[in-house]
């Protein structure tokens, strides 16, 4: 079944495999965490911004 | 500079145990690694230039956490960076009272260490050599990490992250004088680049340590 | 002299913003372009098999785990000549991108490396030259890490990447030195990049490598911008307590 | 020779906290500095001390004049009293061991290792210190904290000696030290507000 999408990767598919799966998943995770820090630090930086205009 | 030399002495052997911790610490090291590895004597004879490295660094390591964190928390390198004297030279002198409690007694009984790692008769002389010609680097080095977390509570474990990096071409020139010294081949690439480092370091290093201080001190 | 009206923040942050957007599209086809050819659509080699697809991660991300390590150094200068906040935090964010680029590197070689040479890590001066680098991408985050003050860790971070990079730079030659005083005449059969790699390699490679180029500029932007954001909610707050 | 102190802005942890300060020590004055807690003195001082860049302004006759005394005495314990001040007398090239001793009243205390003095008895050596600098500009941050009253008499003469010698002295402190002519200058007016322009790292992100 897997065969069907996957190119034949002969006796090598483990190496080939893993180094595909963990590259991009290390990629990915960088990329979420990176949008997720700066959503985070968007929303801080928001609140207080807002908090000051309805002090002042 | 000779009165900050004398007093990093007197403290040293009044409150930190003078040489007796660092070779203590040394000689436990190459105890362990007999232990560990088992005591086939062809194998020990081996390894032995490395393990009297590796006892090396960690023994100066232990003790750089303290070289300036005391003198940071009692004031004294405060009143240190507004005397006289410059930043820079302090910090050399320090990094030489350093050396000279731990580094130098190590290259001292290296060869004596050497014996129970059965290195061969004609690594002794080198082995001390490379001890000897490296080491002060270890200590400038650390001087420049012990600077650099000196405001940081708890920075003992960063220091030695940051600092075992630095060391990595100073032990890779040193402990290959060490191991061509025991084969009986030539030395003096390595060894060169040892010396050169190490003079290097000591040119250079003093002026980013006490930049970094500075820093630290503000 | 109109390149360092970047250097505010403020503009820094507008320009991140019209940019960015572009900049993501651009590197993740990039990206995706590149692995997508390189897995699906090029033959193996009739050495390695199919291994030889790992070069498509590989390579590009061997190359920018030293080129993040580069910009650190480059900005590290500029904060430490011109006093430029961005150019501080600019050097910050990189290095998190550049730990992820070396692991990928050291990941794919060992998965690479396993079938090749037999075994999961050689000490071959170019995958300890990687390790090394890996222990200064950790040291200088662990160090901006652990200082409140953020004057100070631009500082402190800035010297540490200078004296590092020599470091790096003189571990390098140890290692090149080491190795080949160890075991003489062992050579390995790493893939560097273009010269031994033929055509049908060589252009899914070039589009993975600015693929990764890109993608670094861009986590790079937008990191930058959050640093910048959590810096200014910071000093907001500062002033605030104060009055 | 005078120390002057020009339109002075300085921070502490990139915020400014004393904007516009202007003052002029000049040969054998004193200048006591008053304010809340907070208010910035320490950082003045140790801005006048080279310790850290002011923001703005300038300071001008401090290089190399300043002996800088702070909370911290910078006293090892496990050297004795009279090593304590050797050891400082030669890092700045002087000597006068004894006199200072006996100023301070510490004579019967000089082989003692510093580690076993009193609080009030290790504050009199970090003061008796000053007196082996040679420098004619005493910046002192607290210095009679934990001094009982003949001990602040005592440093109280220190300091009458010290002026009438042609030195100039700096000192941020609360109580009273019966210094005849020395000018007091509250620092408080000089408060930063939230309009104190430029240079603090925090304004380039406000």
């Amino acid at each position: 079944m897997m065969s069907a999408i996957l190119p034949d990767l002969g006796k090598y598919a483990m190496p080939v495999l893993a180094s595909y799966g963990s590259g991009l998943i290390l990629l990915i995770g960088l990329v979420c965490v990176s949008v997720w820090q700066g959503r985070k630090a968007k929303a801080a930086l928001d609140a207080v911004e807002s908090k000051d205009q309805s002090d002042a | 500079m000779k009165a900050l030399l004398l007093r990093d002495l007197r403290l040293a052997f009044r409150a930190g145990g003078g040489f007796g911790l660092g070779l203590a610490f040394f000689l436990i090291v190459v105890m362990l690694v007999a232990f560990a590895v088992g005591p086939q004597a062809e194998l020990l004879s081996r390894i032995a230039p490395g393990v009297l490295w590796i006892g090396a660094l960690l023994a100066c390591l232990l003790s750089l956490d303290r070289l300036l964190a005391l003198d940071f928390e009692d004031g004294s390198l405060d009143l240190l960076a507004t005397a006289p004297l410059p930043l820079e030279a302090a910090l050399s002198v320090k990094a030489l009272a350093h050396w000279i409690t731990t580094g130098l007694p190590l290259v001292v009984v290296a060869p004596a260490l050497g014996v129970l790692l059965n290195l061969p008769p004609q690594g002794f002389a080198w082995i001390t050599i490379a001890l000897l010609v490296g080491t002060p680097a270890l200590s400038v080095i650390g001087t420049f990490g012990a600077a650099i977390t000196v405001g940081i509570k708890r920075g003992g474990l960063l220091l030695s992250l940051l600092v075992l990096p630095l060391y990595v071409p100073t032990l890779i020139f040193g402990a290959e004088v060490a191991r061509r010294g025991a084969q009986g081949m030539d030395v003096s690439t390595p060894l060169l680049m040892l010396a050169g480092i190490t003079f290097g370091v000591l040119a250079c290093m003093p002026f980013a340590s006490a930049a970094v201080l500075r820093v630290n001190l503000r | 002299m109109s390149l360092w009206k970047y250097a505010n923040p403020v503009k820094f942050l507008h320009l991140s913003e019209r940019v960015l957007p572009t900049l993501w599209v651009l590197s993740i086809a990039c990206v995706a372009t590149g692995l997508v050819w390189g897995f699906f659509f090029t033959p193996d080699d009739f050495r390695q098999g199919s291994t030889v697809k790992i070069i498509y991660l590989h390579v590009p991300s061997a190359l920018m785990a030293i080129n993040a390590w580069f910009m650190m150094l480059l900005a590290s200068l500029i904060w430490l000549v011109r006093r430029h906040h961005v150019s501080a935090l600019a050097a910050k964010a990189a290095a998190p991108v550049g730990v992820v680029m070396t692991v990928i590197a050291l990941v794919t070689g060992a998965l690479w490396g396993q079938p090749m040479w037999g075994t999961w890590w050689a000490w071959d001066p170019r995958l300890t030259s990687f390790l090394i680098l890996f222990l200064f991408y950790l040291g200088y985050m662990a160090l901006w890490a652990a200082i409140e003050d953020p004057d100070s860790a631009a500082d402190l971070t800035s010297v540490l990447c200078l004296v590092g990079s020599v470091f790096a730079v003189l571990s390098r030659y140890a290692v090149n030195f080491w190795n080949q005083g160890l075991h003489q005449g062992t050579s390995i059969p790493v893939a560097t990049g273009e010269r031994s790699v033929a055509d049908v390699f060589f252009v899914p490679l070039v589009i993975a490598m600015i693929g990764f180029g890109l993608l670094f500029l861009a986590l790079v932007f937008y990191r930058t911008g959050t640093e910048i954001r959590l810096r200014r909610t910071k000093a907001l707050l500062a002033r605030e307590a104060r009055t | 020779m005078t120390l002057t102190v020009t339109d002075l802005t300085i921070a502490r942890g990139g915020l400014p906290v004393l904007a516009g300060l202007s003052f002029a020590v000049s040969k054998g004055q004193a200048l006591i500095l008053r304010g809340p807690n907070g208010a910035g003195k320490t950082t003045l001082l140790r801005t006048i001390a080279g310790l850290q860049e002011p923001i703005g302004g300038a300071i001008s006759g401090a290089e190399d004049q300043i002996a800088y005394a702070a909370h911290a005495d910078g006293l090892k314990a496990m050297l004795s009293v009279r090593e304590n001040l050797e050891f400082w007398a030669e890092v700045f090239g002087q000597d006068g061991v004894d006199a200072a001793i006996k100023t301070f009243n510490l004579t019967e205390l000089g082989d003692r290792l510093a580690g076993t003095l009193s609080a009030g008895q290790k504050r009199r050596l970090g003061l008796a210190r000053l007196l082996v600098t040679g420098r004619p500009i005493w910046v002192l941050d607290e210095p009679t904290v934990s001094l009982d009253v003949a001990s602040v008499a005592l440093f109280a003469d220190a300091v009458r000696g010290h002026l009438a010698t042609g030195g100039m002295a700096l000192i941020a402190t609360h109580i009273d030290l019966g210094l005849e002519d020395a000018q007091v200058f509250d620092v408080g007016p000089f408060a930063a507000t939230m309009d104190t322009p430029r240079g603090a790292s925090d304004e380039a992100f406000l």
